[in-house]
């Protein structure tokens, strides 16, 4: 590439379109995606999801893990003038964060104190060593409020600066266009001298998927995220010319998918019964048809991008054979219809490939002699249903957040079966071995200890199958070959785009 | 009422007057072609004959015989492909209608030759002002300008007798009724004072004192402007009102032509015969009826008022069909209830069946009010009270057998089915029908045999008053005197009482004892029939006795009895 | 003898004896679609993305290598199922409910014919769509949603059968002989007003594979069975590669309604000729 | 006319009433659907603890009893509120707003061809009834009539956009296009001929075959003879006497069914990604968005007895016979 240079406009597309820019108030994907270019958090964290500078510009961390302090920048301004201090830390991460984003909430709420020494230093003193602590300080799951529009009032969801974020990031807000677009340009004021390049962005509201695949194609718009386009067009755009594809940049929120067992019924709540599932499907298949090829086999409940993966683990592969010889095993004899076993699957009310993976779980299932009876709900529905543990069989994914003590352990532990609760371990699996070597791990200050205690809990999970892992998710991003610099991190397209360029043409 | 009327057995037909004119059309040979599917194969079977200046001849002959067909082949609306000219000529003036171009024959359309139609009701554009209905004709065929036009067409309208012409002319057909639509149709036809009128049937649908109106509108401006009209009707009465030649079709063949005095008095082929004796006229040896004991119906005080057309939210009009009427059965006395359409003769009928409900008012069957009865108790008087329909083809279920539909009446009220049945085969022969009908259903017979069934569904239930709305009205008049007769008989023989509704003065006069004009919902006059019809005390009862067509014909004493009935 | 007539009067109009050979052959298909092909149209059998007569597959495979022309002839057993289905269902409730109103009049007839306004009133397909979505796709729900927005047109046709024949003299004359309500509901009006009934309801069977068929397009068919329109439905995402996978199961569909509809047309022609009887006197 | 304004009051009192039935219908629907709304949105805010739940639940009424909630739902919609989104984060009303345009576009454009080809074809078969033309026209008409209008869509995207790449396959107009006025519309113009030749294609049918059966009923009718007899050229009395009066019933039919296209414009929607409300419903189909289900479901019978109210006073302008005020 050239020279990065100023100027030049990217159009990015935002779908749904988002409720409000505030990042602390709504964390949907789209609210990032602006957000993240408007706020920033203290660090932010390569593809190796290894710590790296943003608001803090450096850091420590004691020995005994207890205590993390961190340098800020010392020129930062908000978007409004006023200087950025550590009183803004503080206020985001004691009173404001706390209020009202979960996430943060139960991480801050491991402190014991969080104070500011001076006002370019902020240290936080834990109640007991949490190395995962480290992973919690990107934009989405810390953004830094300013303190001086928020702390007068405490009903923070009808501040009137909502309207109007003001953040300390490269990129202002200027004009919300709803249904239409949404205009950011370049902050002059940004503390980091040149940087950014890039003189506007604009997000555009697409809300349909067509559109948008053709919009890319035809160069309207510049880039593309998550699920904005359909699986099935992906191959399609791979090959255009003047699109540059990737699946990078989502190792942050590296989700994995599955199909969800309830634990409690039988014939689901027998290991065998599981196992049985694991083998009698073609995981390949899955990724490679109805995916059309996004995604990667998972072969942990771990995401290999996540922390403490364990690449050595023993593989399901489809073997009709042993998972017929499993159900033997149980007593599950076909009877005269060669059914031995009939249970419900919920279909994930998400669209048509979701639909899709019902009918191939059920056929797959069919061929071991397991009767799958598809039912179909809203997500209302579905939320109540899986909450509420009634359900033998369905589809989820959630987002590890690099960590597996921040997105992994609250799938599999029993102290978060809690019902009526969505994302908790809401197919009640309870294996005290488990739970155990989950809450060591997480205070285990020593990396080689705390890979030992992963990869064992990992070894125990894939034996037991508590869920039946199908896929890491890969989600396509598209960019126009015209911009560089863009996905540069793992959390990709929700970076500050502080370095992003135009090649001039 | 007019100073026009000629009765024409004694005036001369002008035709004798100039008997070597050219005729105006000369219809010659003409045979019509049905489809295969048809009943027949020719519509019209070699049919001859003249039309002359300053004429009217009348086409006469029974429904399908070929008059329509005859008018609609000189008018050129034949509904070609399906129907379609055989064979022969028709001259307009000397030139062959059938060989003209379709350019000439238009011009002849409505120009020369104009139409009147039997439907007035449907016969107008519903959604074109009448006056732009008449123009449209104007344009096509003079060069009158707009405004010429626009005036030609108020005087038209005052000249057929429509009131308020310059305004009429900018209603809707659906404004008027049925008389002014009539007119406006004779003013269409004579807006270019054509030489030819070819009326079919145009009093059929009206009224009789309107019929009357536009038989003498037509007479009159026949005889104004010397037009030679053709007049197709199927009532020998108008036929002696107005024509002065008559031409007798059956089967779509010509089978006697004449002076209306030829033809209507001295008729020489056997079908004339029979079709003029077939026409009702008063039966002279009828002893005059004297009422004895009881009344078995007496009706008092009726009241009765429709809403039309309300709904939730929107208020009706109302039509009064029943005004305090008040009316007598004696045992064995038959009373005829006569009065134009909508004057409520049906609804007294219903009233009577228990079909309705009268507002007010008492109607007393052998001493019980029956207006006070709920269904279930009034189920009794269904067996005594009894009624024959007036159309033969909607009064029988079509899916049940004819010994069914006797029977079923007698089985509702507990006989036993093969009993039922046998008596049904019994009542079929008693009018005069074989017992094989029995196993056969309503559509395998024709209308007048329906007729007979009906009258024996009635009498299967064994009733002292039978009630017969309109019951031959439906039916050929050939047929019509046959199903009187046969009523006549059944009444003498079993001794019922009747309740016999028409609108036809003239049946009235030949079946009833005692008659009762009804007009808008009241009964405005009442007595023996002789009375009634020679002193007519009521303005109204004057009126329709005036307007019965051809009064003052006699039918031939030889044809008064008997040649009627036939198969 | 009458049925004769009828069927000289139905094989007059070629169309329907077409329509009727057509349909003879989907209803085969649909019976023996399990002896044809004895797996389930769901089973994976092929490669996924074959083309028509590519490797020993008839009419190709899907997305996921499930065979089209088992799919077609399974599909023909849940079309035509419930087709009928509903259209019976719907026939019961709109003819009860007509007959009532028809014959008793009043405000019975008032109140059930603001009813049905009101059914007529909601667009039918969004109303299928969102109680088939709220109620869950399953075979009863679709039977359901599909008789609920049919049934309007078939109780107004009964009204108006019921109360044209109701002033009919031969009910009339039924009434004076003494019947009962139920007698003349069932023996004199009732048979009368069949033929209407029973053209409209086989145009009905149409709409209701139609509509089926669009439910299953827009993925509310029964997850459980294999429909032609869900066929279309799930390979639209993919007509520009692979034309064949929406191209059948659409061609079937538009046969099987074609031939109702020409079945609907000739049972018309049999049943209503239009009687050009002139009662006059 | 005078009687218009009292016609009017009288369609709107008795279009109130059909709305609030269809309004308690949509409530009861809405209590029907499994799920609660509350812990839909807890859930998806990714924290769902019970007592959040139960705040929520206060919040929106859900703790209430059933008659008091029918009356707020009434009141809201009363105020255009058609409840809220959980998927989409959005009031159902600003989505259906957003959409509604596009649906209005694409159903007019659709019935105005419909009714246009369809009775110039109907007129065209039945003054040839028994011709080579009118075969033609009818066998059209009756496979037009027994596609299904979705394929028939694919089938038309298949051969014009990817065979011979002629006109765009799906949108609106040509997203971020930067185009406007006259080129803008083009745009759109030819964004819409697709859809609106598909989703007009089975109501064409519909019009030409009862337009055919209308002219040939009026055909015989009494007063075609009359005009005839004046002596009016066939093409006069078609065009004067029979069509006027042939056309009526099928403006009647027509009106009905105008609101009635946005069901099919559901499927038509969908097949070719217009941005209307039929595209929403489907989305809210494969997501189960009850809320902007039933959301689409009240506007779609709003615009369904505007329709009938637009008719009849259409037709009483054609029909003198029709007296409003009755
Ligand atoms: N369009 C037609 N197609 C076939 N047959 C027809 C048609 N019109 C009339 N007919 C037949 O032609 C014959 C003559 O009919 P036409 O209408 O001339 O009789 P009519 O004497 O005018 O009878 P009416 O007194 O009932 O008017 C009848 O047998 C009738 O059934
Ligand atoms: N069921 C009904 N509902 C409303 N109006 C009716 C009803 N039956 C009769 N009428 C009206 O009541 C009036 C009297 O009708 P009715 O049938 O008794 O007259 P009619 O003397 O028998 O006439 P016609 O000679 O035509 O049979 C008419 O104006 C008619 O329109
Ligand atoms: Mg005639
Ligand atoms: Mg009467
Ligand atoms: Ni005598």
């Amino acid at each position: 590439a050239d020279q990065p240079a100023r100027g030049g406009t990217m159009n990015i597309i935002v779908q749904p379109e988002p409720p409000i820019l505030q990042l602390g108030l709504n964390q949907q994907g789209p609210t990032q995606t602006v957000g993240g270019k408007i706020y920033q958090g203290l660090l932010t964290y390569d593809k190796q999801l290894k710590p790296l500078p943003s608001l803090a510009e450096s850091w420590d961390i004691s020995p005994d893990g207890l205590t993390y302090t961190f340098h800020l920048h010392k020129n930062v301004k908000w978007h409004d003038g006023q200087p950025f201090t550590s009183r803004d830390v503080i206020f985001t991460t004691t009173k404001f964060l706390p209020e009202v984003h979960s996430r943060a909430r139960a991480n801050f709420a491991r402190c014991e104190s969080i104070t500011a020494p001076d006002d370019y230093t902020v240290v936080f003193k834990l109640k007991e060593p949490f190395p995962s602590f480290i992973n919690a300080f990107e934009v989405a799951s810390a953004p830094i409020i300013p303190a001086h529009l928020y702390d007068a009032n405490t009903d923070y969801k009808n501040n009137p600066a909502n309207a109007t974020p003001i953040g300390t990031g490269p990129f202002k807000f200027k004009e919300w266009v709803k249904g239409s677009y949404i205009h950011l340009v370049r902050n002059d004021d940004y503390y980091k001298p040149g940087l950014p390049y890039l003189d506007d962005i604009y997000f555009r509201v697409i809300p349909d998927a067509a559109s948008r695949a053709l919009a890319l194609e035809s160069g309207q718009v510049d880039q593309s995220q998550y699920n904005d386009i359909e699986p099935f067009d992906v191959a399609r755009l791979k090959s255009q010319p003047n699109l540059n594809f990737t699946t990078d940049g989502y190792e942050f929120v590296a989700p994995v998918s599955w199909l969800e067992l309830n634990n409690r019924n039988a014939p689901l709540n027998d290991k065998r019964f599981r196992q049985a599932l694991m083998y009698s499907l073609d995981r390949q298949f899955i990724r490679d048809k109805i995916w059309f090829g996004l995604g990667q086999v998972a072969t942990s409940p771990i995401n290999s991008h996540t922390n403490n993966f364990e690449p050595n683990l023993p593989k399901y592969t489809k073997d009709v054979a042993k998972a017929k010889a499993l159900l033997d095993e149980m007593g599950l004899k076909p009877d005269a219809n060669g059914v031995r076993a009939r249970i419900r699957f919920l279909v994930m009310p998400y669209g048509e490939t979701w639909q899709r993976l019902a009918e191939y779980v059920k056929v797959s299932l069919k061929q071991v002699g397991v009767e799958v009876t598809l039912e179909n709900t809203d997500v209302a529905g579905w939320v109540q249903k899986v909450s509420n543990w009634d359900y033998d069989m369905t589809a989820n994914f959630t987002y590890q957040y690099g960590d597996a003590a921040l997105g992994v352990s609250r799938t599999y532990v029993s102290s978060n079966i809690r019902q009526g609760v969505m994302f908790s371990n809401t197919m009640g699996y309870s294996n005290p071995k488990v739970d155990e070597l989950f809450a060591s791990a997480a205070k285990e200050n020593d990396p080689v200890k705390r890979q030992a205690l992963y990869s064992e809990v990992q070894r125990i999970l894939v034996d037991d199958v508590p869920v039946a892992w199908l896929l890491e998710m890969q989600f396509p991003t598209f960019v126009s070959k015209k911009f560089n610099n863009v996905i540069t991190t793992g959390i990709g397209v929700n970076e500050s785009y502080e370095s992003v360029y135009m090649t001039k043409r | 009422m007019n100073a026009v009327a000629v009765s024409s057995s004694s005036a001369p037909s002008p035709v004798t007057a100039f008997p070597n004119r050219q005729p105006l059309l000369d219809v010659r040979g003409l045979s019509i072609a049905l489809p295969p599917s048809a009943d027949r194969e020719l519509a019209v079977d070699a049919l001859t004959f003249t039309l002359n200046p300053n004429e009217i001849l009348c086409v006469v002959g029974e429904s399908g015989s070929g008059k329509s067909m005859t008018a609609h082949a000189v008018m050129g609306l034949l509904p070609v492909p399906s129907v379609r000219v055989a064979a022969g000529a028709l001259l307009f003036k000397g030139n062959n209608v059938l060989t003209m171009s379709e350019p000439e024959q238009r011009a002849l359309r409505g120009g020369r030759i104009a139409m009147v139609f039997q439907e007035p009701m449907t016969a107008l554009n519903p959604l074109m002002r009448v006056g732009d209905q008449v123009e449209e004709s104007l344009r096509i065929h003079t060069d009158l300008d707009r405004t010429a036009r626009k005036a030609r067409v108020i005087e038209l309208f005052a000249q057929v007798g429509l009131p308020n012409p310059a305004e009429l002319v900018r209603s809707y057909p659906f404004r008027l009724s049925g008389g002014q639509r009539q007119r406006v149709m004779i003013a269409l036809a004579l807006a270019c004072e054509p030489d030819v009128l070819i009326a079919d049937e145009p009093t059929t649908a009206l009224d009789v004192t309107t019929q009357k109106q536009i038989l003498d509108l037509i007479r009159s401006i026949q005889a104004e402007r010397q037009m030679g009209v053709m007049f197709i009707t199927h009532d020998f009465g108008v036929v002696a009102e107005i024509a002065h030649r008559v031409a007798v079709m059956r089967h779509g063949k010509l089978v006697e032509i004449g002076t209306a005095d030829e033809v209507l008095n001295r008729p020489s082929h056997p079908y004339t015969r029979q079709l003029i004796a077939s026409v009702p006229h008063a039966m002279g040896d009828r002893p005059p009826f004297t009422p004895s004991g009881e009344p078995l119906l007496l009706a008092e005080g009726l009241h009765k008022t429709f809403h039309v057309g309300g709904g939730l939210f929107k208020k009706g009009k109302e039509v009064t069909a029943g005004k305090n009427i008040s009316l007598t059965i004696h045992p064995g006395e038959t009373v005829g209830l006569v009065g134009e359409s909508g004057s409520g003769k049906s609804t007294l009928g219903r009233s009577v069946m228990g079909l309705m409900k009268p507002d007010s008012g008492r109607l007393l069957y052998k001493g019980t009010d029956l207006l006070s009865l709920d269904r279930r108790a009034f189920r009794p008087f269904r067996r005594e009270i009894q009624m024959v329909f007036q159309d033969p083809y909607a009064s029988l279920n079509p899916r049940r057998m004819v010994g069914e539909i006797i029977a079923q009446g007698p089985i509702a009220f507990g006989e036993a089915p093969a009993q039922a049945m046998a008596r049904a085969s019994d009542l079929l022969a008693m009018v005069g029908l074989d017992a094989s009908a029995a196993k056969r259903f309503p559509h395998e017979f024709s209308g007048g045999q329906r007729q007979r069934i009906s009258i024996a569904r009635a009498l299967a239930m064994g009733p002292s008053l039978l009630i017969a709305d309109e019951p031959v009205s439906a039916l050929d008049v050939s047929v019509q005197a046959q199903v009187l007769a046969l009523l006549d008989d059944i009444r003498h023989r079993l001794n019922l009482s009747m309740l016999f509704i028409t609108h036809d003065l003239r049946v009235a006069s030949r079946v009833c004892d005692t008659i009762a004009v009804m007009q808008r919902g009241s009964i405005v006059e009442m007595g023996p029939a002789a009375e009634v019809f020679g002193n007519p005390q009521h303005p109204y009862t004057q009126s329709l006795i005036d307007a019965i067509p051809g009064r003052g014909w006699e039918i031939p004493a030889d044809l008064s009895h008997g040649e009627g009935v036939s198969a | 003898m009458q049925s004769m007539n009828f069927w000289r009067a139905y094989a007059r109009n070629k169309g329907a004896v077409i329509g009727l050979l057509i349909m003879a052959v989907v209803v085969v298909l649909g019976l023996f679609a399990p002896l044809i092909y004895p797996e389930s149209p769901w089973d994976m059998v092929n490669a996924p993305f074959l083309g028509p007569m590519e490797e020993g597959s008839l009419l190709g495979t899907d997305t996921l290598g499930r065979d089209i022309a088992s799919g077609i002839a399974h599909g023909a057993r849940v079309s035509l199922l419930i087709g009928l289905t509903s259209t019976a269902v719907a026939l019961v409730i709109g003819v009860t409910l007509g007959a009532l109103a028809g014959f008793f009049g009043g405000w019975v007839d008032d109140t059930l014919m603001r009813f049905t306004e009101l059914f007529q009133t909601i667009p039918n397909f969004v109303l299928t769509v969102v109680l088939v979505a709220i109620f869950t796709p399953s075979q009863g729900s679709i039977v359901l949603a599909i008789a609920i927005v049919s049934w309007p047109p078939l109780a107004r046709l009964a009204r108006a059968e019921f109360m044209a024949l109701r002033s009919r003299e031969f009910v009339q004359a039924a009434i004076t002989t003494g019947q009962s309500n139920a007698t003349i509901i069932f023996r004199e009006i009732l048979p009368n007003s069949l033929s209407p009934l029973i053209v409209s309801s086989s145009l009905m069977v149409a709409t209701a594979v139609l509509l089926e068929s669009s439910l299953s397009f827009l993925g509310l068919g029964d997850p459980n069975a294999m429909s032609w329109g869900y066929m279309v439905g799930a390979a639209r995402t993919v007509i520009r590669q692979a034309w064949w996978m929406s191209f059948f199961p659409g061609l079937a569909i538009l046969l099987t309604v074609l031939a109702l509809n020409l079945i609907g047309e000739g049972l018309n022609d049999a049943l209503n000729p239009r009687v050009a009887r002139k009662g006059k006197a | 006319m005078a009687g218009l304004p009292r016609f009017l009051a009288g369609r709107l009192i008795k279009a109130i009433v059909i709305l609030f039935a269809i309004v308690v219908i949509n409530f009861l629907l809405v209590h029907a659907a499994p799920g609660d709304p509350a812990m839909v949105m807890a859930g998806e805010a990714g924290a769902a603890d019970p007592k959040f739940v139960e705040q929520l639940r206060q919040q929106f009424g859900l703790d209430r009893p059933l008659l008091e909630q029918l009356a707020t739902y009434v009141s809201h919609v009363a105020t255009g509120d058609l409840g809220f989104s959980y998927r989409q984060q959005q009031s159902v009303w600003d989505l259906l707003l957003a959409r509604l345009p596009a649906t209005l576009v694409l159903t007019l454009t659709a019935f105005v061809f419909a009714l246009v080809v369809g009775i110039v074809l109907g007129t065209l078969a039945a003054v040839r009834a028994g011709s080579v033309s009118d075969s033609a026209i009818t066998v059209l008409a009756l496979l037009a009539y027994a596609t299904p209008i979705y394929w028939v869509g694919l089938m038309l995207m298949l051969l014009f956009s990817v065979q011979l790449g002629w006109l765009p396959a799906f949108g609106y107009e040509t997203v971020g296009g930067g185009l406007s006025g006259f080129a803008r519309m083009i745009d759109i113009g030819e964004h819409l001929l697709l859809p609106a030749l598909t989703l007009g294609m089975f109501y064409m049918a519909v019009y030409a075959r009862m337009t055919r059966a209308s002219i040939l009923e009026v055909r015989d009718m009494d007063f075609v003879k009359t005009a005839r007899a004046k002596g009016l050229s066939h093409g006069a009395v078609v065009v004067r006497h029979v069509l006027r009066n042939a056309i009526l019933p099928v403006i009647t039919v027509a009106g009905v069914q105008a609101g009635h296209l946005i069901g099919g414009s559901i499927l038509i929607e969908t097949v070719f990604a217009w941005p209307g409300l039929g595209r929403l419903a489907f989305e809210a189909v494969l997501q189960r968005d009850y809320q902007v289900l039933l959301g689409i479901f009240f506007i779609s019978s709003v615009m369904v007895i505007v329709f009938n109210i637009l008719t009849d006073l259409i037709y009483s302008l054609v029909d003198p016979r029709i007296d409003l005020a009755r």
